[in-house]
């Protein structure tokens, strides 16, 4: 029994692990160039691995992308700019340890993240005991209802993609009846629960609210339960792959009402993976996905030409929403600096004050009563017709 | 049945997928008494042990233990009640000295629980104390205090043997039942094993034993019960059993 | 043994009437749309079946679960994206090299990691191959990235339809190759000798000498299956269920769900467990709330287990005694 | 006799010095860890080690389980969800419930749940049980989603006061830090006591052989459901703390990776060795972030690997086979018989020295 020859060896062991850590720390410590204090750093917690990846993997994209031009240029007040980055692996708790080390070690002024919400919601405690700003990238509701003082949002709420959805629903298709089915996950549960909530609202319906499996490949049994009701509209919530499975066993059931998304198939992936499926599904999405849909010359457009220019050239793929929140959570801090400068309390103020900032999801404003940044206008109802992205006006 | 009778088998059958490895075989066995119980191989001697022990479950028949049946206990239920086994093969337990693995042997006879032994309660510790003492006293009654602290399963086989026979000593029991003891042992360690068990026999241990070693057998038992495919053939003393001609037929005389 | 293939094989009937039953009842309660669960379930079940199968190839042989069979399907399907659709290959050329890459991997693998290994006790092996899989998906998302990939049907998209139900063409191709598998892989360890021994010397190491096959050689040969059994399940569902580098982990936990359903090591029982196991799921998902429906699943393996703690068709794990 | 008599006492009372050792040497954390320079060790170490402790009362049951008692395990994430979730609500909804209350409550619910299903599934043996258990840490974290009404769905349970005991809150880590590792060291105390007593002799009998064990009078399905719960009461401790340290808790901190993160803490660490446990937690939740710091210590790496996603699982995932080629039984085995080498050296010099003295004499 190892137990019994022990007894005198686990300090032994212990002190390796220790000694291993702390050498290879004044190892490093040799390594590590000039920590000089004039660099800002901003900490952002992405989800770079697990589920939320497709979403982390883009914001921190255009993250590095931001940070190059800055310090290309001057710098924010000639002060360079450093986002250190870590993954939460799409797992609350990793996230949780990963601000606190970020605030605490690297002692960054202010935060971006998570992906996802329930990253982020895990992060919100951190982030309001250090009173450190954290702007985040999930667009679930609950992280910014109620208000928290440090915590502050980039993408378009849930909600407000759910107004959209039913305003089309009610206005352009003038259907009563819809049938939801969402992913099993933080995301489509709360959309589809606040959806659920609102629909009556809009004179609409809920007939069916059934859900599936993030892995789930196979959805014909929910799809036949809907098709027993009077559903004359199916919502679908939830991020790639799922919801272009239910596509194409929509396509196989020979299913013919509309098919629309949420703001999670806003990205080209979808169209690739349901095929010809995909045509006539319409969702919510940004209008940086079609920058003809915003007015030539404005700021916005010219912001976003470049953006989506210098994000092909940089990594050969089409910039996605995503890849747009982690540049605006970036842009957002950044332009705060600028007259903050690292102190917490005044960033947390400028940001709280900013007011038409120029963004590529849209034109920020946020106030000590809404820190959600954007409003629903800046969202739009896409159509996918033969697998291409229209604007449905 | 008689007063001195300890264990009663009564019509045992135990059938495996049709057929039947033990065919309603009944002997006794009496109090202080060394019983042996041999056979050619696959005559279901060791069969019967499991049936004995509960590790079994017979498919017909009655198994009395000091009168009360036994039938459908749980082995560790029967090994409480005051009868238990050894193994054919050494069975020891890994990692554990000799010592742990005789007090293993106590553990029926004492009640100490998780949260008194978590706790290190003084009702525990008293208990861990007598353990401690009583496992060491069996050890020395074969022979091994000497070897304490080794492990069980680094001890010399014969020592091994010695080692669980101690361990199911330590349990205190009225009758013990011994599956092959000497195999494996030298002529020398067979001699002590023998004197051994004789000198158990004189503190009025009742013993069932299974061996091949005639010669062991033929000079310990009082009594010997033969089975042969299942079945009872003959039962009686040695000297009976030694000349009943349907035993030479099916058994000592395959020997010769 | 003679007596334990007769025995499999009432089994095998006895539970394909369970699942008939539950199929018939279906199909009186619900008609036409009955039929179409069955149909789906039966898909997801040849799915879950076949990547079954790779965890008791290995399993009736070493005795030991490899956790990272659902890595070696999602290899195969990432590959033939790569070789069908990035390099334009034709589809069969792809499959061959995507299976022949990933085989050699596994092999290379049971060299590497299990070949060498003192103690192979269930629970090392387990991390072991744990690890193999954390491994396999973080290359895989460092070559592939993250999003999920499409890779064309074999035949075509057009669904068939007949009795009101429908079927995507790619599933006949699941159910062909399923039944192509579970034949071969039955016939290798019921009627060739190396397959023959290699059981053997699993029921008995000590017979491993006799029949002439070391433990060594029927792990090595068993992982080699495995890996190029699993990578050609992977190609196979790839057009049906999306190839994404993170696809091992849950067709991992399914197949063995399945696997362990219809008894390890058996590979008529993967097949059984993994197509009961998919019906149920699709038929439970339309009678219940679906968001219970593989909390429904999980309950039933375990309730099997507890009445048939070997599972449907396997044998009696050997108890350590 | 004698001798031997106290020879076998002594083992245990070493233990306990070790354990006092171990215990001043892991409470000193925060004052080593200052002098280690930040920017460099790239973790808030207290902050890490609170996480670890709470991780560790899991394990350490867990390895009473596995590595004592012989029964596998791939669902405990279930019982630390219980836990975690008991005191969470219990505490949420009822703002006067003090939280130290909800631990205790959280433990025994998950002790309840444990004799629940373990009674029954600890019937099964080895891949079997493997799969049952794996089965219903599945099921739970499915509840934990789907009873929203209770645990918030997948959105969670926000806003869990901070743990107090008594009016004295433990808001901070480093106060929270020594509530979470001195409640560790009171766990391995009770394993110790128990893994040296008759149920932990009975326990490892199982392990060895069920048979001869059952045959020795051992109730082994009894101890086998015993020794389950208590692991269950162990990781729901582990999970309540975890709670109030996080304040925030959702399904997704439950999953089926947690509990393969716990047995793998076991495994590494040294299955049925009193300390493997504790070595382990302390390598798998340090090493992923040696393993991220790895890059700036080696010059020259091309700066995409330092790119903490891209490679970190890679190599976490190599390590993880590496080590149970190389250390099957475990990390603290192999550093024991290091140890014991080092130690036996020492002694041998020892002598030299005193037979020298006498030379000199």
């Amino acid at each position: 029994m190892g137990s019994r020859s022990l007894p005198w060896k686990l300090p032994v062991l212990l002190l390796c692990t220790i000694v291993a850590v702390s050498l290879s720390a004044t190892g490093c410590g040799k390594k590590t160039v000039n920590p000089s204090a004039s660099v800002y750093k901003i900490g952002a917690v992405l989800s770079l691995s697990g589920p939320a990846a497709p979403l982390g993997q883009p914001e921190q994209n255009s993250l590095l992308m931001l940070e190059e031009q800055l310090n290309a240029g001057e710098g924010v007040n000639g002060h360079k700019v450093q986002f250190i980055i870590e993954d939460d692996q799409s797992n609350p708790a990793n996230a949780a340890a990963a601000i606190t080390k970020l605030i605490n070690q690297e002692g960054v002024s202010a935060m971006i993240g998570s992906s996802s919400t329930g990253a982020t919601l895990a992060m919100v405690p951190v982030a309001e005991a250090a009173k450190v700003t954290l702007v985040c990238c999930a667009a679930g509701t609950a992280i910014t209802k109620p208000v928290k003082k440090y915590i502050f949002r980039t993408p378009p709420t849930d909600s407000m993609a759910i107004d959209k959805v039913l305003a089309y629903l009610k206005t352009n298709l003038k259907i009563k009846q819809i049938a939801i089915l969402h992913d099993a996950n933080a995301y489509g549960t709360g959309g589809a629960t606040e959806l659920a909530a609102k629909a009556p609202t809009a004179g609409i319906q809920v007939v069916a609210n059934e859900s599936y499996g993030s892995t789930d490949t196979d959805m014909t049994a929910q799809l036949t339960k809907i098709q027993q009701t009077p559903a004359q509209a199916l919502v679908v919530w939830g991020t790639n792959p799922g919801p272009a499975s239910i596509a194409k066993n929509m396509q196989q059931l020979a299913m013919k009402i509309p098919f629309i998304g949420s703001n999670g198939i806003a990205n080209k992936t979808f169209i690739t993976l349901a095929g010809t499926a995909a045509n006539g599904v319409s969702f919510p999405g940004g209008r940086m996905l079609i920058p003809a849909s915003i007015p030539t010359g404005t700021e916005w457009r010219n912001a976003v030409d470049k953006f989506t220019a210098d994000y092909k050239a940089k990594y050969g793929k089409d910039a996605d929403t995503f890849a747009a929140h982690g540049w605006d959570a970036g842009t957002i801090l950044t332009t705060a600096m600028k007259t903050a400068g690292t102190d917490k309390t005044m960033i947390q103020s400028t940001v709280q004050a900013t007011k038409g900032l120029v963004g590529i999801d849209g034109i920020y404003n946020y106030s000590a009563t809404n820190h959600d940044g954007l409003t629903v206008s800046d969202l739009m109802m896409i159509q996918i017709q033969n697998g291409a992205w229209v604007q449905i006006k | 049945m008689a007063p001195d009778t300890i264990l009663e088998i009564k019509e045992v059958t135990r059938l495996f997928g049709g057929l039947a490895a033990l065919k309603d075989v009944s002997f006794t066995v009496e109090r202080g008494k060394i019983k042996a119980m041999i056979g050619p191989n696959g005559a279901g001697k060791t069969t019967m042990f499991d049936v004995l022990t509960g590790i079994l479950r017979p498919t017909s028949g009655d198994v009395f233990l000091k009168g009360e049946s036994v039938v459908g206990r749980r082995p560790d239920q029967i090994t409480e009640r005051g009868m238990i086994r050894t193994f054919q093969t050494v069975r020891l337990f890994e990692g554990m000295t000799a010592l742990e693995n005789v007090m293993v042997g106590c553990h029926c006879r004492m009640e100490s629980g998780f949260v008194s032994n978590s706790l290190r309660l003084p009702s525990a510790r008293r208990e861990e104390a007598l353990l401690r003492e009583e496992a060491m006293a069996a050890l020395k009654d074969v022979g091994l205090h000497t070897r304490a602290n080794e492990i069980g399963t680094n001890l010399p086989y014969g020592q091994q043997r010695l080692l669980e026979l101690a361990r199911a000593l330590a349990s205190k029991p009225d009758i013990l039942l011994l599956d092959e003891p000497a195999a494996g042992l030298n002529q020398y360690e067979t001699g002590e094993l023998s004197s051994l068990l004789l000198d158990f026999r004189g503190k009025g241990l009742t013993i069932l034993i299974v061996e091949h070693d005639m010669g062991l057998v033929m000079q310990m038992s009082d009594e010997i019960v033969v089975l042969d495919y299942g079945e009872v053939i003959a039962s009686g003393t040695p000297e009976v059993v030694q000349n009943d001609p349907r035993v030479i037929e099916a058994y000592l005389g395959i020997e010769a | 043994m003679s007596t334990n293939d007769s025995r499999q094989v009432r089994l095998l009937w006895g539970s394909v009437a369970v699942v008939a039953a539950i199929v018939v009842a279906t199909l009186i309660d619900k008609g036409s749309i009955g039929l179409q669960l069955i149909l789906s379930g039966l898909t997801v079940g040849s799915i879950y079946a076949l990547v079954a199968m790779g965890f008791s190839v290995i399993y009736s042989t070493t005795r030991v679960i490899n956790f990272a069979q659902g890595g070696f399907s999602m290899l195969g399907g990432m590959l033939m994206y790569t070789f069908s659709v990035q390099a334009h290959l034709p589809p069969w050329l792809g499959l061959i090299l995507a299976v022949a890459i990933v085989t050699a991997f596994g092999a290379g693998f049971e060299r590497a990691a299990i070949n060498p290994l003192k103690d192979k006790s269930v629970i090392t092996i387990i991390i072991i191959t744990i690890g193999l899989s954390i491994f396999m998906t973080a290359v895989a998302k460092w070559i592939w990235g993250t999003d999920p990939v499409k890779i064309a049907a074999f035949t075509g998209e057009k669904p068939l339809r007949f009795l009101g139900a429908s079927l995507v063409p790619q599933s006949l191709w699941v159910f062909g190759f399923t039944l192509l598998a579970v034949v071969l892989v039955f016939a290798f360890f019921n009627r060739t000798l190396l397959g023959k021994g290699m059981r053997a010397a699993a029921d008995n190491p000590d017979a491993a000498s006799l029949v002439g096959v070391s433990s060594s050689t029927s792990s090595l040969v068993a992982w080699t299956l495995a890996a190029g059994l699993g990578a050609a399940a992977g190609v196979v569902i790839a057009p049906i269920n999306f190839a994404q580098y993170s696809a091992g982990t849950t067709l991992g936990l399914k197949g063995f769900s399945a696997a362990v359903l219809g008894g390890l090591g058996s590979a008529p029982g993967a097949v059984v467990g993994g197509l009961v196991l998919g019906v149920l799921e699709t038929i439970t998902a339309s009678y219940l709330p679906s968001g219970y429906k593989d909390a429904v699943a999980f309950l039933i393996l375990i309730l099997v287990l507890l009445v048939r703690p070997q599972g449907l068709l396997g044998k009696p794990e050997s108890v350590k005694v | 006799m004698e001798g031997q008599l106290t020879r076998q006492s002594e083992t245990n009372w070493r233990t306990y010095r070790t354990l006092i050792i171990v215990a001043v040497f892991v409470f000193l954390v925060p004052v080593w860890a200052r002098f280690i320079p930040g920017d460099v060790l790239h973790m808030d170490i207290v902050n890490i080690m609170v996480l670890a402790g709470v991780y560790a009362c899991a394990v350490i049951g867990l390895n009473l389980l596995v590595g004592y008692g012989g029964q596998i395990s791939l669902g405990h994430a279930a019982f630390f969800g219980v836990g975690a979730y008991t005191t969470a609500i219990l505490c949420t909804r009822l703002h006067w419930f003090p939280s130290w209350l909800g631990i205790i409550a959280g433990a025994a619910l998950a002790g309840v749940v444990g004799w629940l299903v373990g009674k029954p599934v600890l019937r099964l043996k080895g891949n079997y049980l493997a799969m049952a258990t794996l089965g219903l840490g599945e099921i739970a974290f499915i509840l934990f989603q789907q009873v929203k009404g209770l645990t918030g769905g997948t959105v969670g349970i926000l806003d869990i006061p901070p743990l107090s005991v008594f009016g004295l809150k433990f808001d901070t880590d480093f106060k929270l830090f020594f509530v979470v590792w001195a409640l560790v060291m009171v766990l391995m105390l009770l394993s110790i006591n128990l893994v040296y007593s008759r149920v932990g002799r009975a326990l490892r009998a199982l392990h060895s052989s069920e048979v001869a064990a059952d045959a020795m009078g051992v109730n082994t399905s009894r101890y086998k459901v015993q020794v389950f719960v208590l692991s269950a009461v162990f990781a729901g401790l582990g999970g309540a703390l975890f709670a109030h340290f996080q304040k925030y808790i959702n399904p997704e901190s439950f999953t089926l990776a947690l509990s393969i993160l716990f047995i793998t803490m076991v495994v590494v660490g040294g299955m049925g060795n009193i300390w493997g446990g504790l070595v382990g937690v302390v390598i798998l939740t340090f090493l992923p972030s040696v393993i991220q710091a790895l890059p700036q210590w080696i010059p020259g790496l091309p700066s995409g690997l330092s790119n903490f996603s891209n490679y970190e699982l890679v190599l976490y995932g190599l390590l993880l086979i590496g080590f149970m080629i190389f250390l099957p039984k475990g990390v603290a085995y192999g550093l024991a018989r290091a140890g014991g080498f080092t130690e036996m050296r020492a002694r041998h010099l020892r002598d030299r020295i005193k037979a020298r003295k006498i030379e000199s004499h």
